[in-house]
């Protein structure tokens, strides 16, 4: 099963290496939100700073969601989910493989966003260790209610509207516990950062369980 | 000599329309068959329904030992199915491609190579992006990312499309080569003249159900 | 907006909202009951009411 | 709810026509005795009224998304051995879910107006309203998926398992939201405390509960039975593909 879910991982990279979608188009316009928000808090530089956390994880949100549109867009152009349907491939696999190819995408996002935070926004980082626990449990629970949703809206016409109507919900614990965690981080809140991290990592883990044990229902036809 | 596919009265449907409205098909190892019929016949939904992936709601329908009704899944590992897409990343490379698809099938790299060569995929093009690819290669590649699976059921639609006159030659000398080692072929195809140099039975449907049958040659 | 008058909004606007949920389900069982051609019966004594929604 | 209507009847049975009558009367009463009846609270003063509607329609919109779930789940594990193939259990999980999105709507509609009363503000960022929108919107979604055009199995699955994501996802978004507001601003909270429910005011908070639980079961009866007929619709219309296909065979062969 590891062995088949790094080799779906592998090939969502490389797709990713050659067309170059998330580092040409995503991580610039993700940047770009950081400036919005700059925008609509009239650059008050105390307003940012006591914010970066949450607009990070909004910014991460935006980025994200954009890229899980197109790991399940590249599987269904082609039809190869009747390829993945026809292969000794099996569900938990694939669930596993698009979530950690998702996952590494993302951890570059966050390798862009995470800079262009601290420069843009004056933030000073208290904890990295918290901050860099609360990252990896933030993105690894993203990536899996990611592709979670991001299988039931694949090939849909709507599945541009559908994805972050079905997405958002599901990951607002997240962008909450996110942004908590982060403020303590960046030390503009002084409280349980660390119950934080931890909500974010058992998020993951409920999520990784049931992806495993229901993705299967999601790619059959009846 | 035992039969790969045995439908019998098979009814199925898929996005709410009976793409098969009682189907009685037999077919025996080694076969090479042509389908034919009208757009809308059933002769897509006939592969797919083979390949286990549309699911029958009546009928009896057996492929290669498997009952369709209790295993769907079992099947699909000696099948190879070519479908109207060619299930390809357009982004990666052409190698890169059929690493991936032999891997997925459990097959060696090398396999994977001697597939493309075999298809007439030159390694001239197995450093292109797919997207590059002429609408023709992008077929080749698409069947021999079938090939690297060996499978003993060949379900092909429409394979000759798009495909050059050399590139059809190649097919049908690949899918005769496949019935002699013992698989069993089954191929969609309009172009009636074409085919008969190496179909060994026709058979036509019309309206999702069985209308002409040449019989087994 | 008085005290009273927030309660009766309150309670009239879940009143409606009930309400035309409950109308929608029951039209809509009658449309599609009528597609089929079956609830004849319905329409010939189509004050039943009863099949009414109840609301709160 | 198990036995449909013979198709004679359409949506209602008489156990139906007399449950909505039940459910008519007890609604009259209900309005009775939360607006006239029961006393104006000490503290709350008027306001105390909405909770009689607020705290039932919370209650409806859990139960019904508690059963969605549930159905679901059996649905997704238990259909194999139901010869409907677990039609059943996807058309609960479908009505009561629609339902559940009606009364989480009351929900926050008389949540916000207890709250200008109370609060003076429409909105606080209170812990329980703040879960219910969440809900609200999650199973907005459940729905839009559920509306999608596509074959009835697939869709019920795809439905199925955003259920079981949603429920699991219900506790975590209520003790993140719970946390969250009571790690700090516990002032703010304390101000927009809940009433001592005594007496009367009790006795009227249970009988809308049991009368608003009344009226939401005939509304899932009734959906369950629509969602049926949506169904007869279309094997109808399925039975009419399949014989036309059979005689285009005839015709042209």
């Amino acid at each position: 099963m590891l062995r088949e879910a790094l080799l779906v991982a592998r090939k969502d990279l490389r797709v990713e290496w050659r067309s170059k979608v998330t580092i040409g188009h995503v991580a610039p316009l993700a940047l770009l939100v950081l400036v919005v928000f700059a925008f609509a808090f009239d650059a008050n530089a105390g307003l940012l700073e006591f914010g970066a956390g949450g607009l990070y994880w909004v910014a991460v949100l935006f980025g994200g969601t954009l890229l899980i549109q197109r790991a399940f867009d590249v599987e269904t152009e082609d039809g190869n989910f009747d390829a993945f349907r026809m292969s000794a491939i099996g569900a938990p696999s694939l669930f596993l493989g698009k979530s950690l190819g998702v996952f590494i995408q993302v951890v570059f996002l966050e390798l862009i966003l995470g800079p262009g935070v601290v420069l843009l926004y004056n933030v000073r980082i208290d904890d990295w260790i918290l901050l860099l626990a609360s990252a990896l449990g933030g993105t690894l629970a993203f990536s899996v209610c990611g592709v979670l949703c991001g299988v039931m809206a694949a090939g849909l016409r709507v599945r541009a509207t559908l994805l972050p109507l079905l997405l958002v919900p599901v990951l607002a614990p997240v962008l909450l516990a996110g942004s908590r965690a982060f403020e303590t981080a960046f030390g503009v809140r002084a409280e349980a950062g660390w119950t934080w991290a931890s909500l974010m990592f058992v998020i993951a883990a409920v999520h990784t369980a049931v992806g495993v044990r229901a993705f299967g229902f999601l790619l059959e036809e009846g | 000599m035992s039969s790969v596919v045995d439908f019998h009265n098979v009814v199925a449907v898929a996005g709410g329309f009976p793409v098969l409205a009682g189907l009685d098909i037999e077919i025996a190892k080694g076969e090479i068959v042509q389908l034919r019929g009208s757009n809308g016949a059933g002769k897509t939904s006939f592969l797919r329904v083979c390949a286990g992936l549309i699911p029958i709601s009546d009928g009896d329908a057996n492929v290669l030992g498997f009952d369709l009704r209790d295993d769907r899944r079992s099947p699909r590992r000696y099948i190879g199915l070519l479908g109207h897409d060619n299930h390809l990343y357009t982004d990666l490379w052409v190698r890169e491609h059929m690493e991936f698809r032999a891997a997925a099938t459990g097959a060696e790299a090398g396999d994977a190579d001697a597939a493309l060569r075999r298809l007439g995929v030159t390694d001239r093009l197995w450093s292109v992006p797919i997207e590059r690819l002429s609408a023709g290669q992008r077929r080749r590649v698409a069947i021999a990312s079938m090939l690297v699976g060996r499978p003993q059921l060949w379900l092909l639609d429409e394979p000759h499309a798009a495909l050059d006159h050399e590139g059809r030659e190649l097919l049908d000398e690949i899918l005769l080569d496949a019935a002699s080692s013992g698989a069993t072929v089954v191929f969609a195809s309009h172009e009636r003249d074409l085919s008969k140099s190496i179909a060994s039975r026709v058979v036509t449907l019309r309206g999702g159900r069985l209308s002409e049958d040449s019989g087994v040659a | 907006m008085s005290e009273v008058t927030t309660v009766a909004t309150g309670w009239g606007l879940s009143f409606v909202v009930v309400a035309t949920y409950a109308l929608w389900v029951v039209g809509r069982g009658k449309t599609i009951g009528r597609e089929l051609g079956i609830g004849g019966r319905e329409e010939l004594e189509p004050e039943s009411d009863s099949s009414k929604p109840a609301d709160s | 709810m198990t036995q449909v209507p013979d198709s004679r009847h359409m949506t209602a049975t008489t156990a139906t026509r007399v449950l909505g009558t039940v459910a008519l009367v007890a609604v009259v009463l209900m309005g009775l005795l939360g607006l006239v009846v029961s006393p104006a609270d000490v503290v709350q003063g008027q306001a105390v009224r909405m909770l009689y509607l607020h705290v039932p329609s919370i209650w409806i919109a859990y139960g019904a998304f508690v059963l969605t779930s549930f159905s679901s789940a059996l649905f997704l594990f238990r259909s194999r051995h139901r010869h409907d193939g677990g039609r059943h259990h996807d058309r609960l999980a479908g009505s009561a879910a629609e339902v559940g999105v009606v009364f989480a709507g009351v929900t926050l509609v008389t949540g916000m107006l207890w709250g200008r009363v109370t609060w003076g503000t429409y909105w606080q960022w209170d812990a329980r309203l703040t879960t219910t929108v969440l809900l609200f919107v999650t199973y907005l979604g459940y729905l839009a998926l559920r509306r999608l055009p596509a074959d009835p199995v697939i869709r019920g699955r795809r439905a199925a398992v955003m259920a079981l994501i949603s429920f699991v996802n219900v506790p975590i978004v209520h003790f993140s939201v719970d946390w969250w507001r009571t790690l700090h601003q516990k002032a703010s909270l304390s101000v927009g405390r809940r009433p001592e429910i005594t007496g009367e005011m009790y006795w009227t908070l249970l009988y809308s509960t049991l009368a608003v639980t009344i009226v939401a079961s005939w509304l899932i009866v009734h959906r369950y039975r629509v969602i049926r007929l949506e169904e007869l619709r279309d094997e109808e219309a399925l039975e009419a593909l399949i014989a036309s296909r059979l005689r285009e065979d005839d015709v042209q062969a």
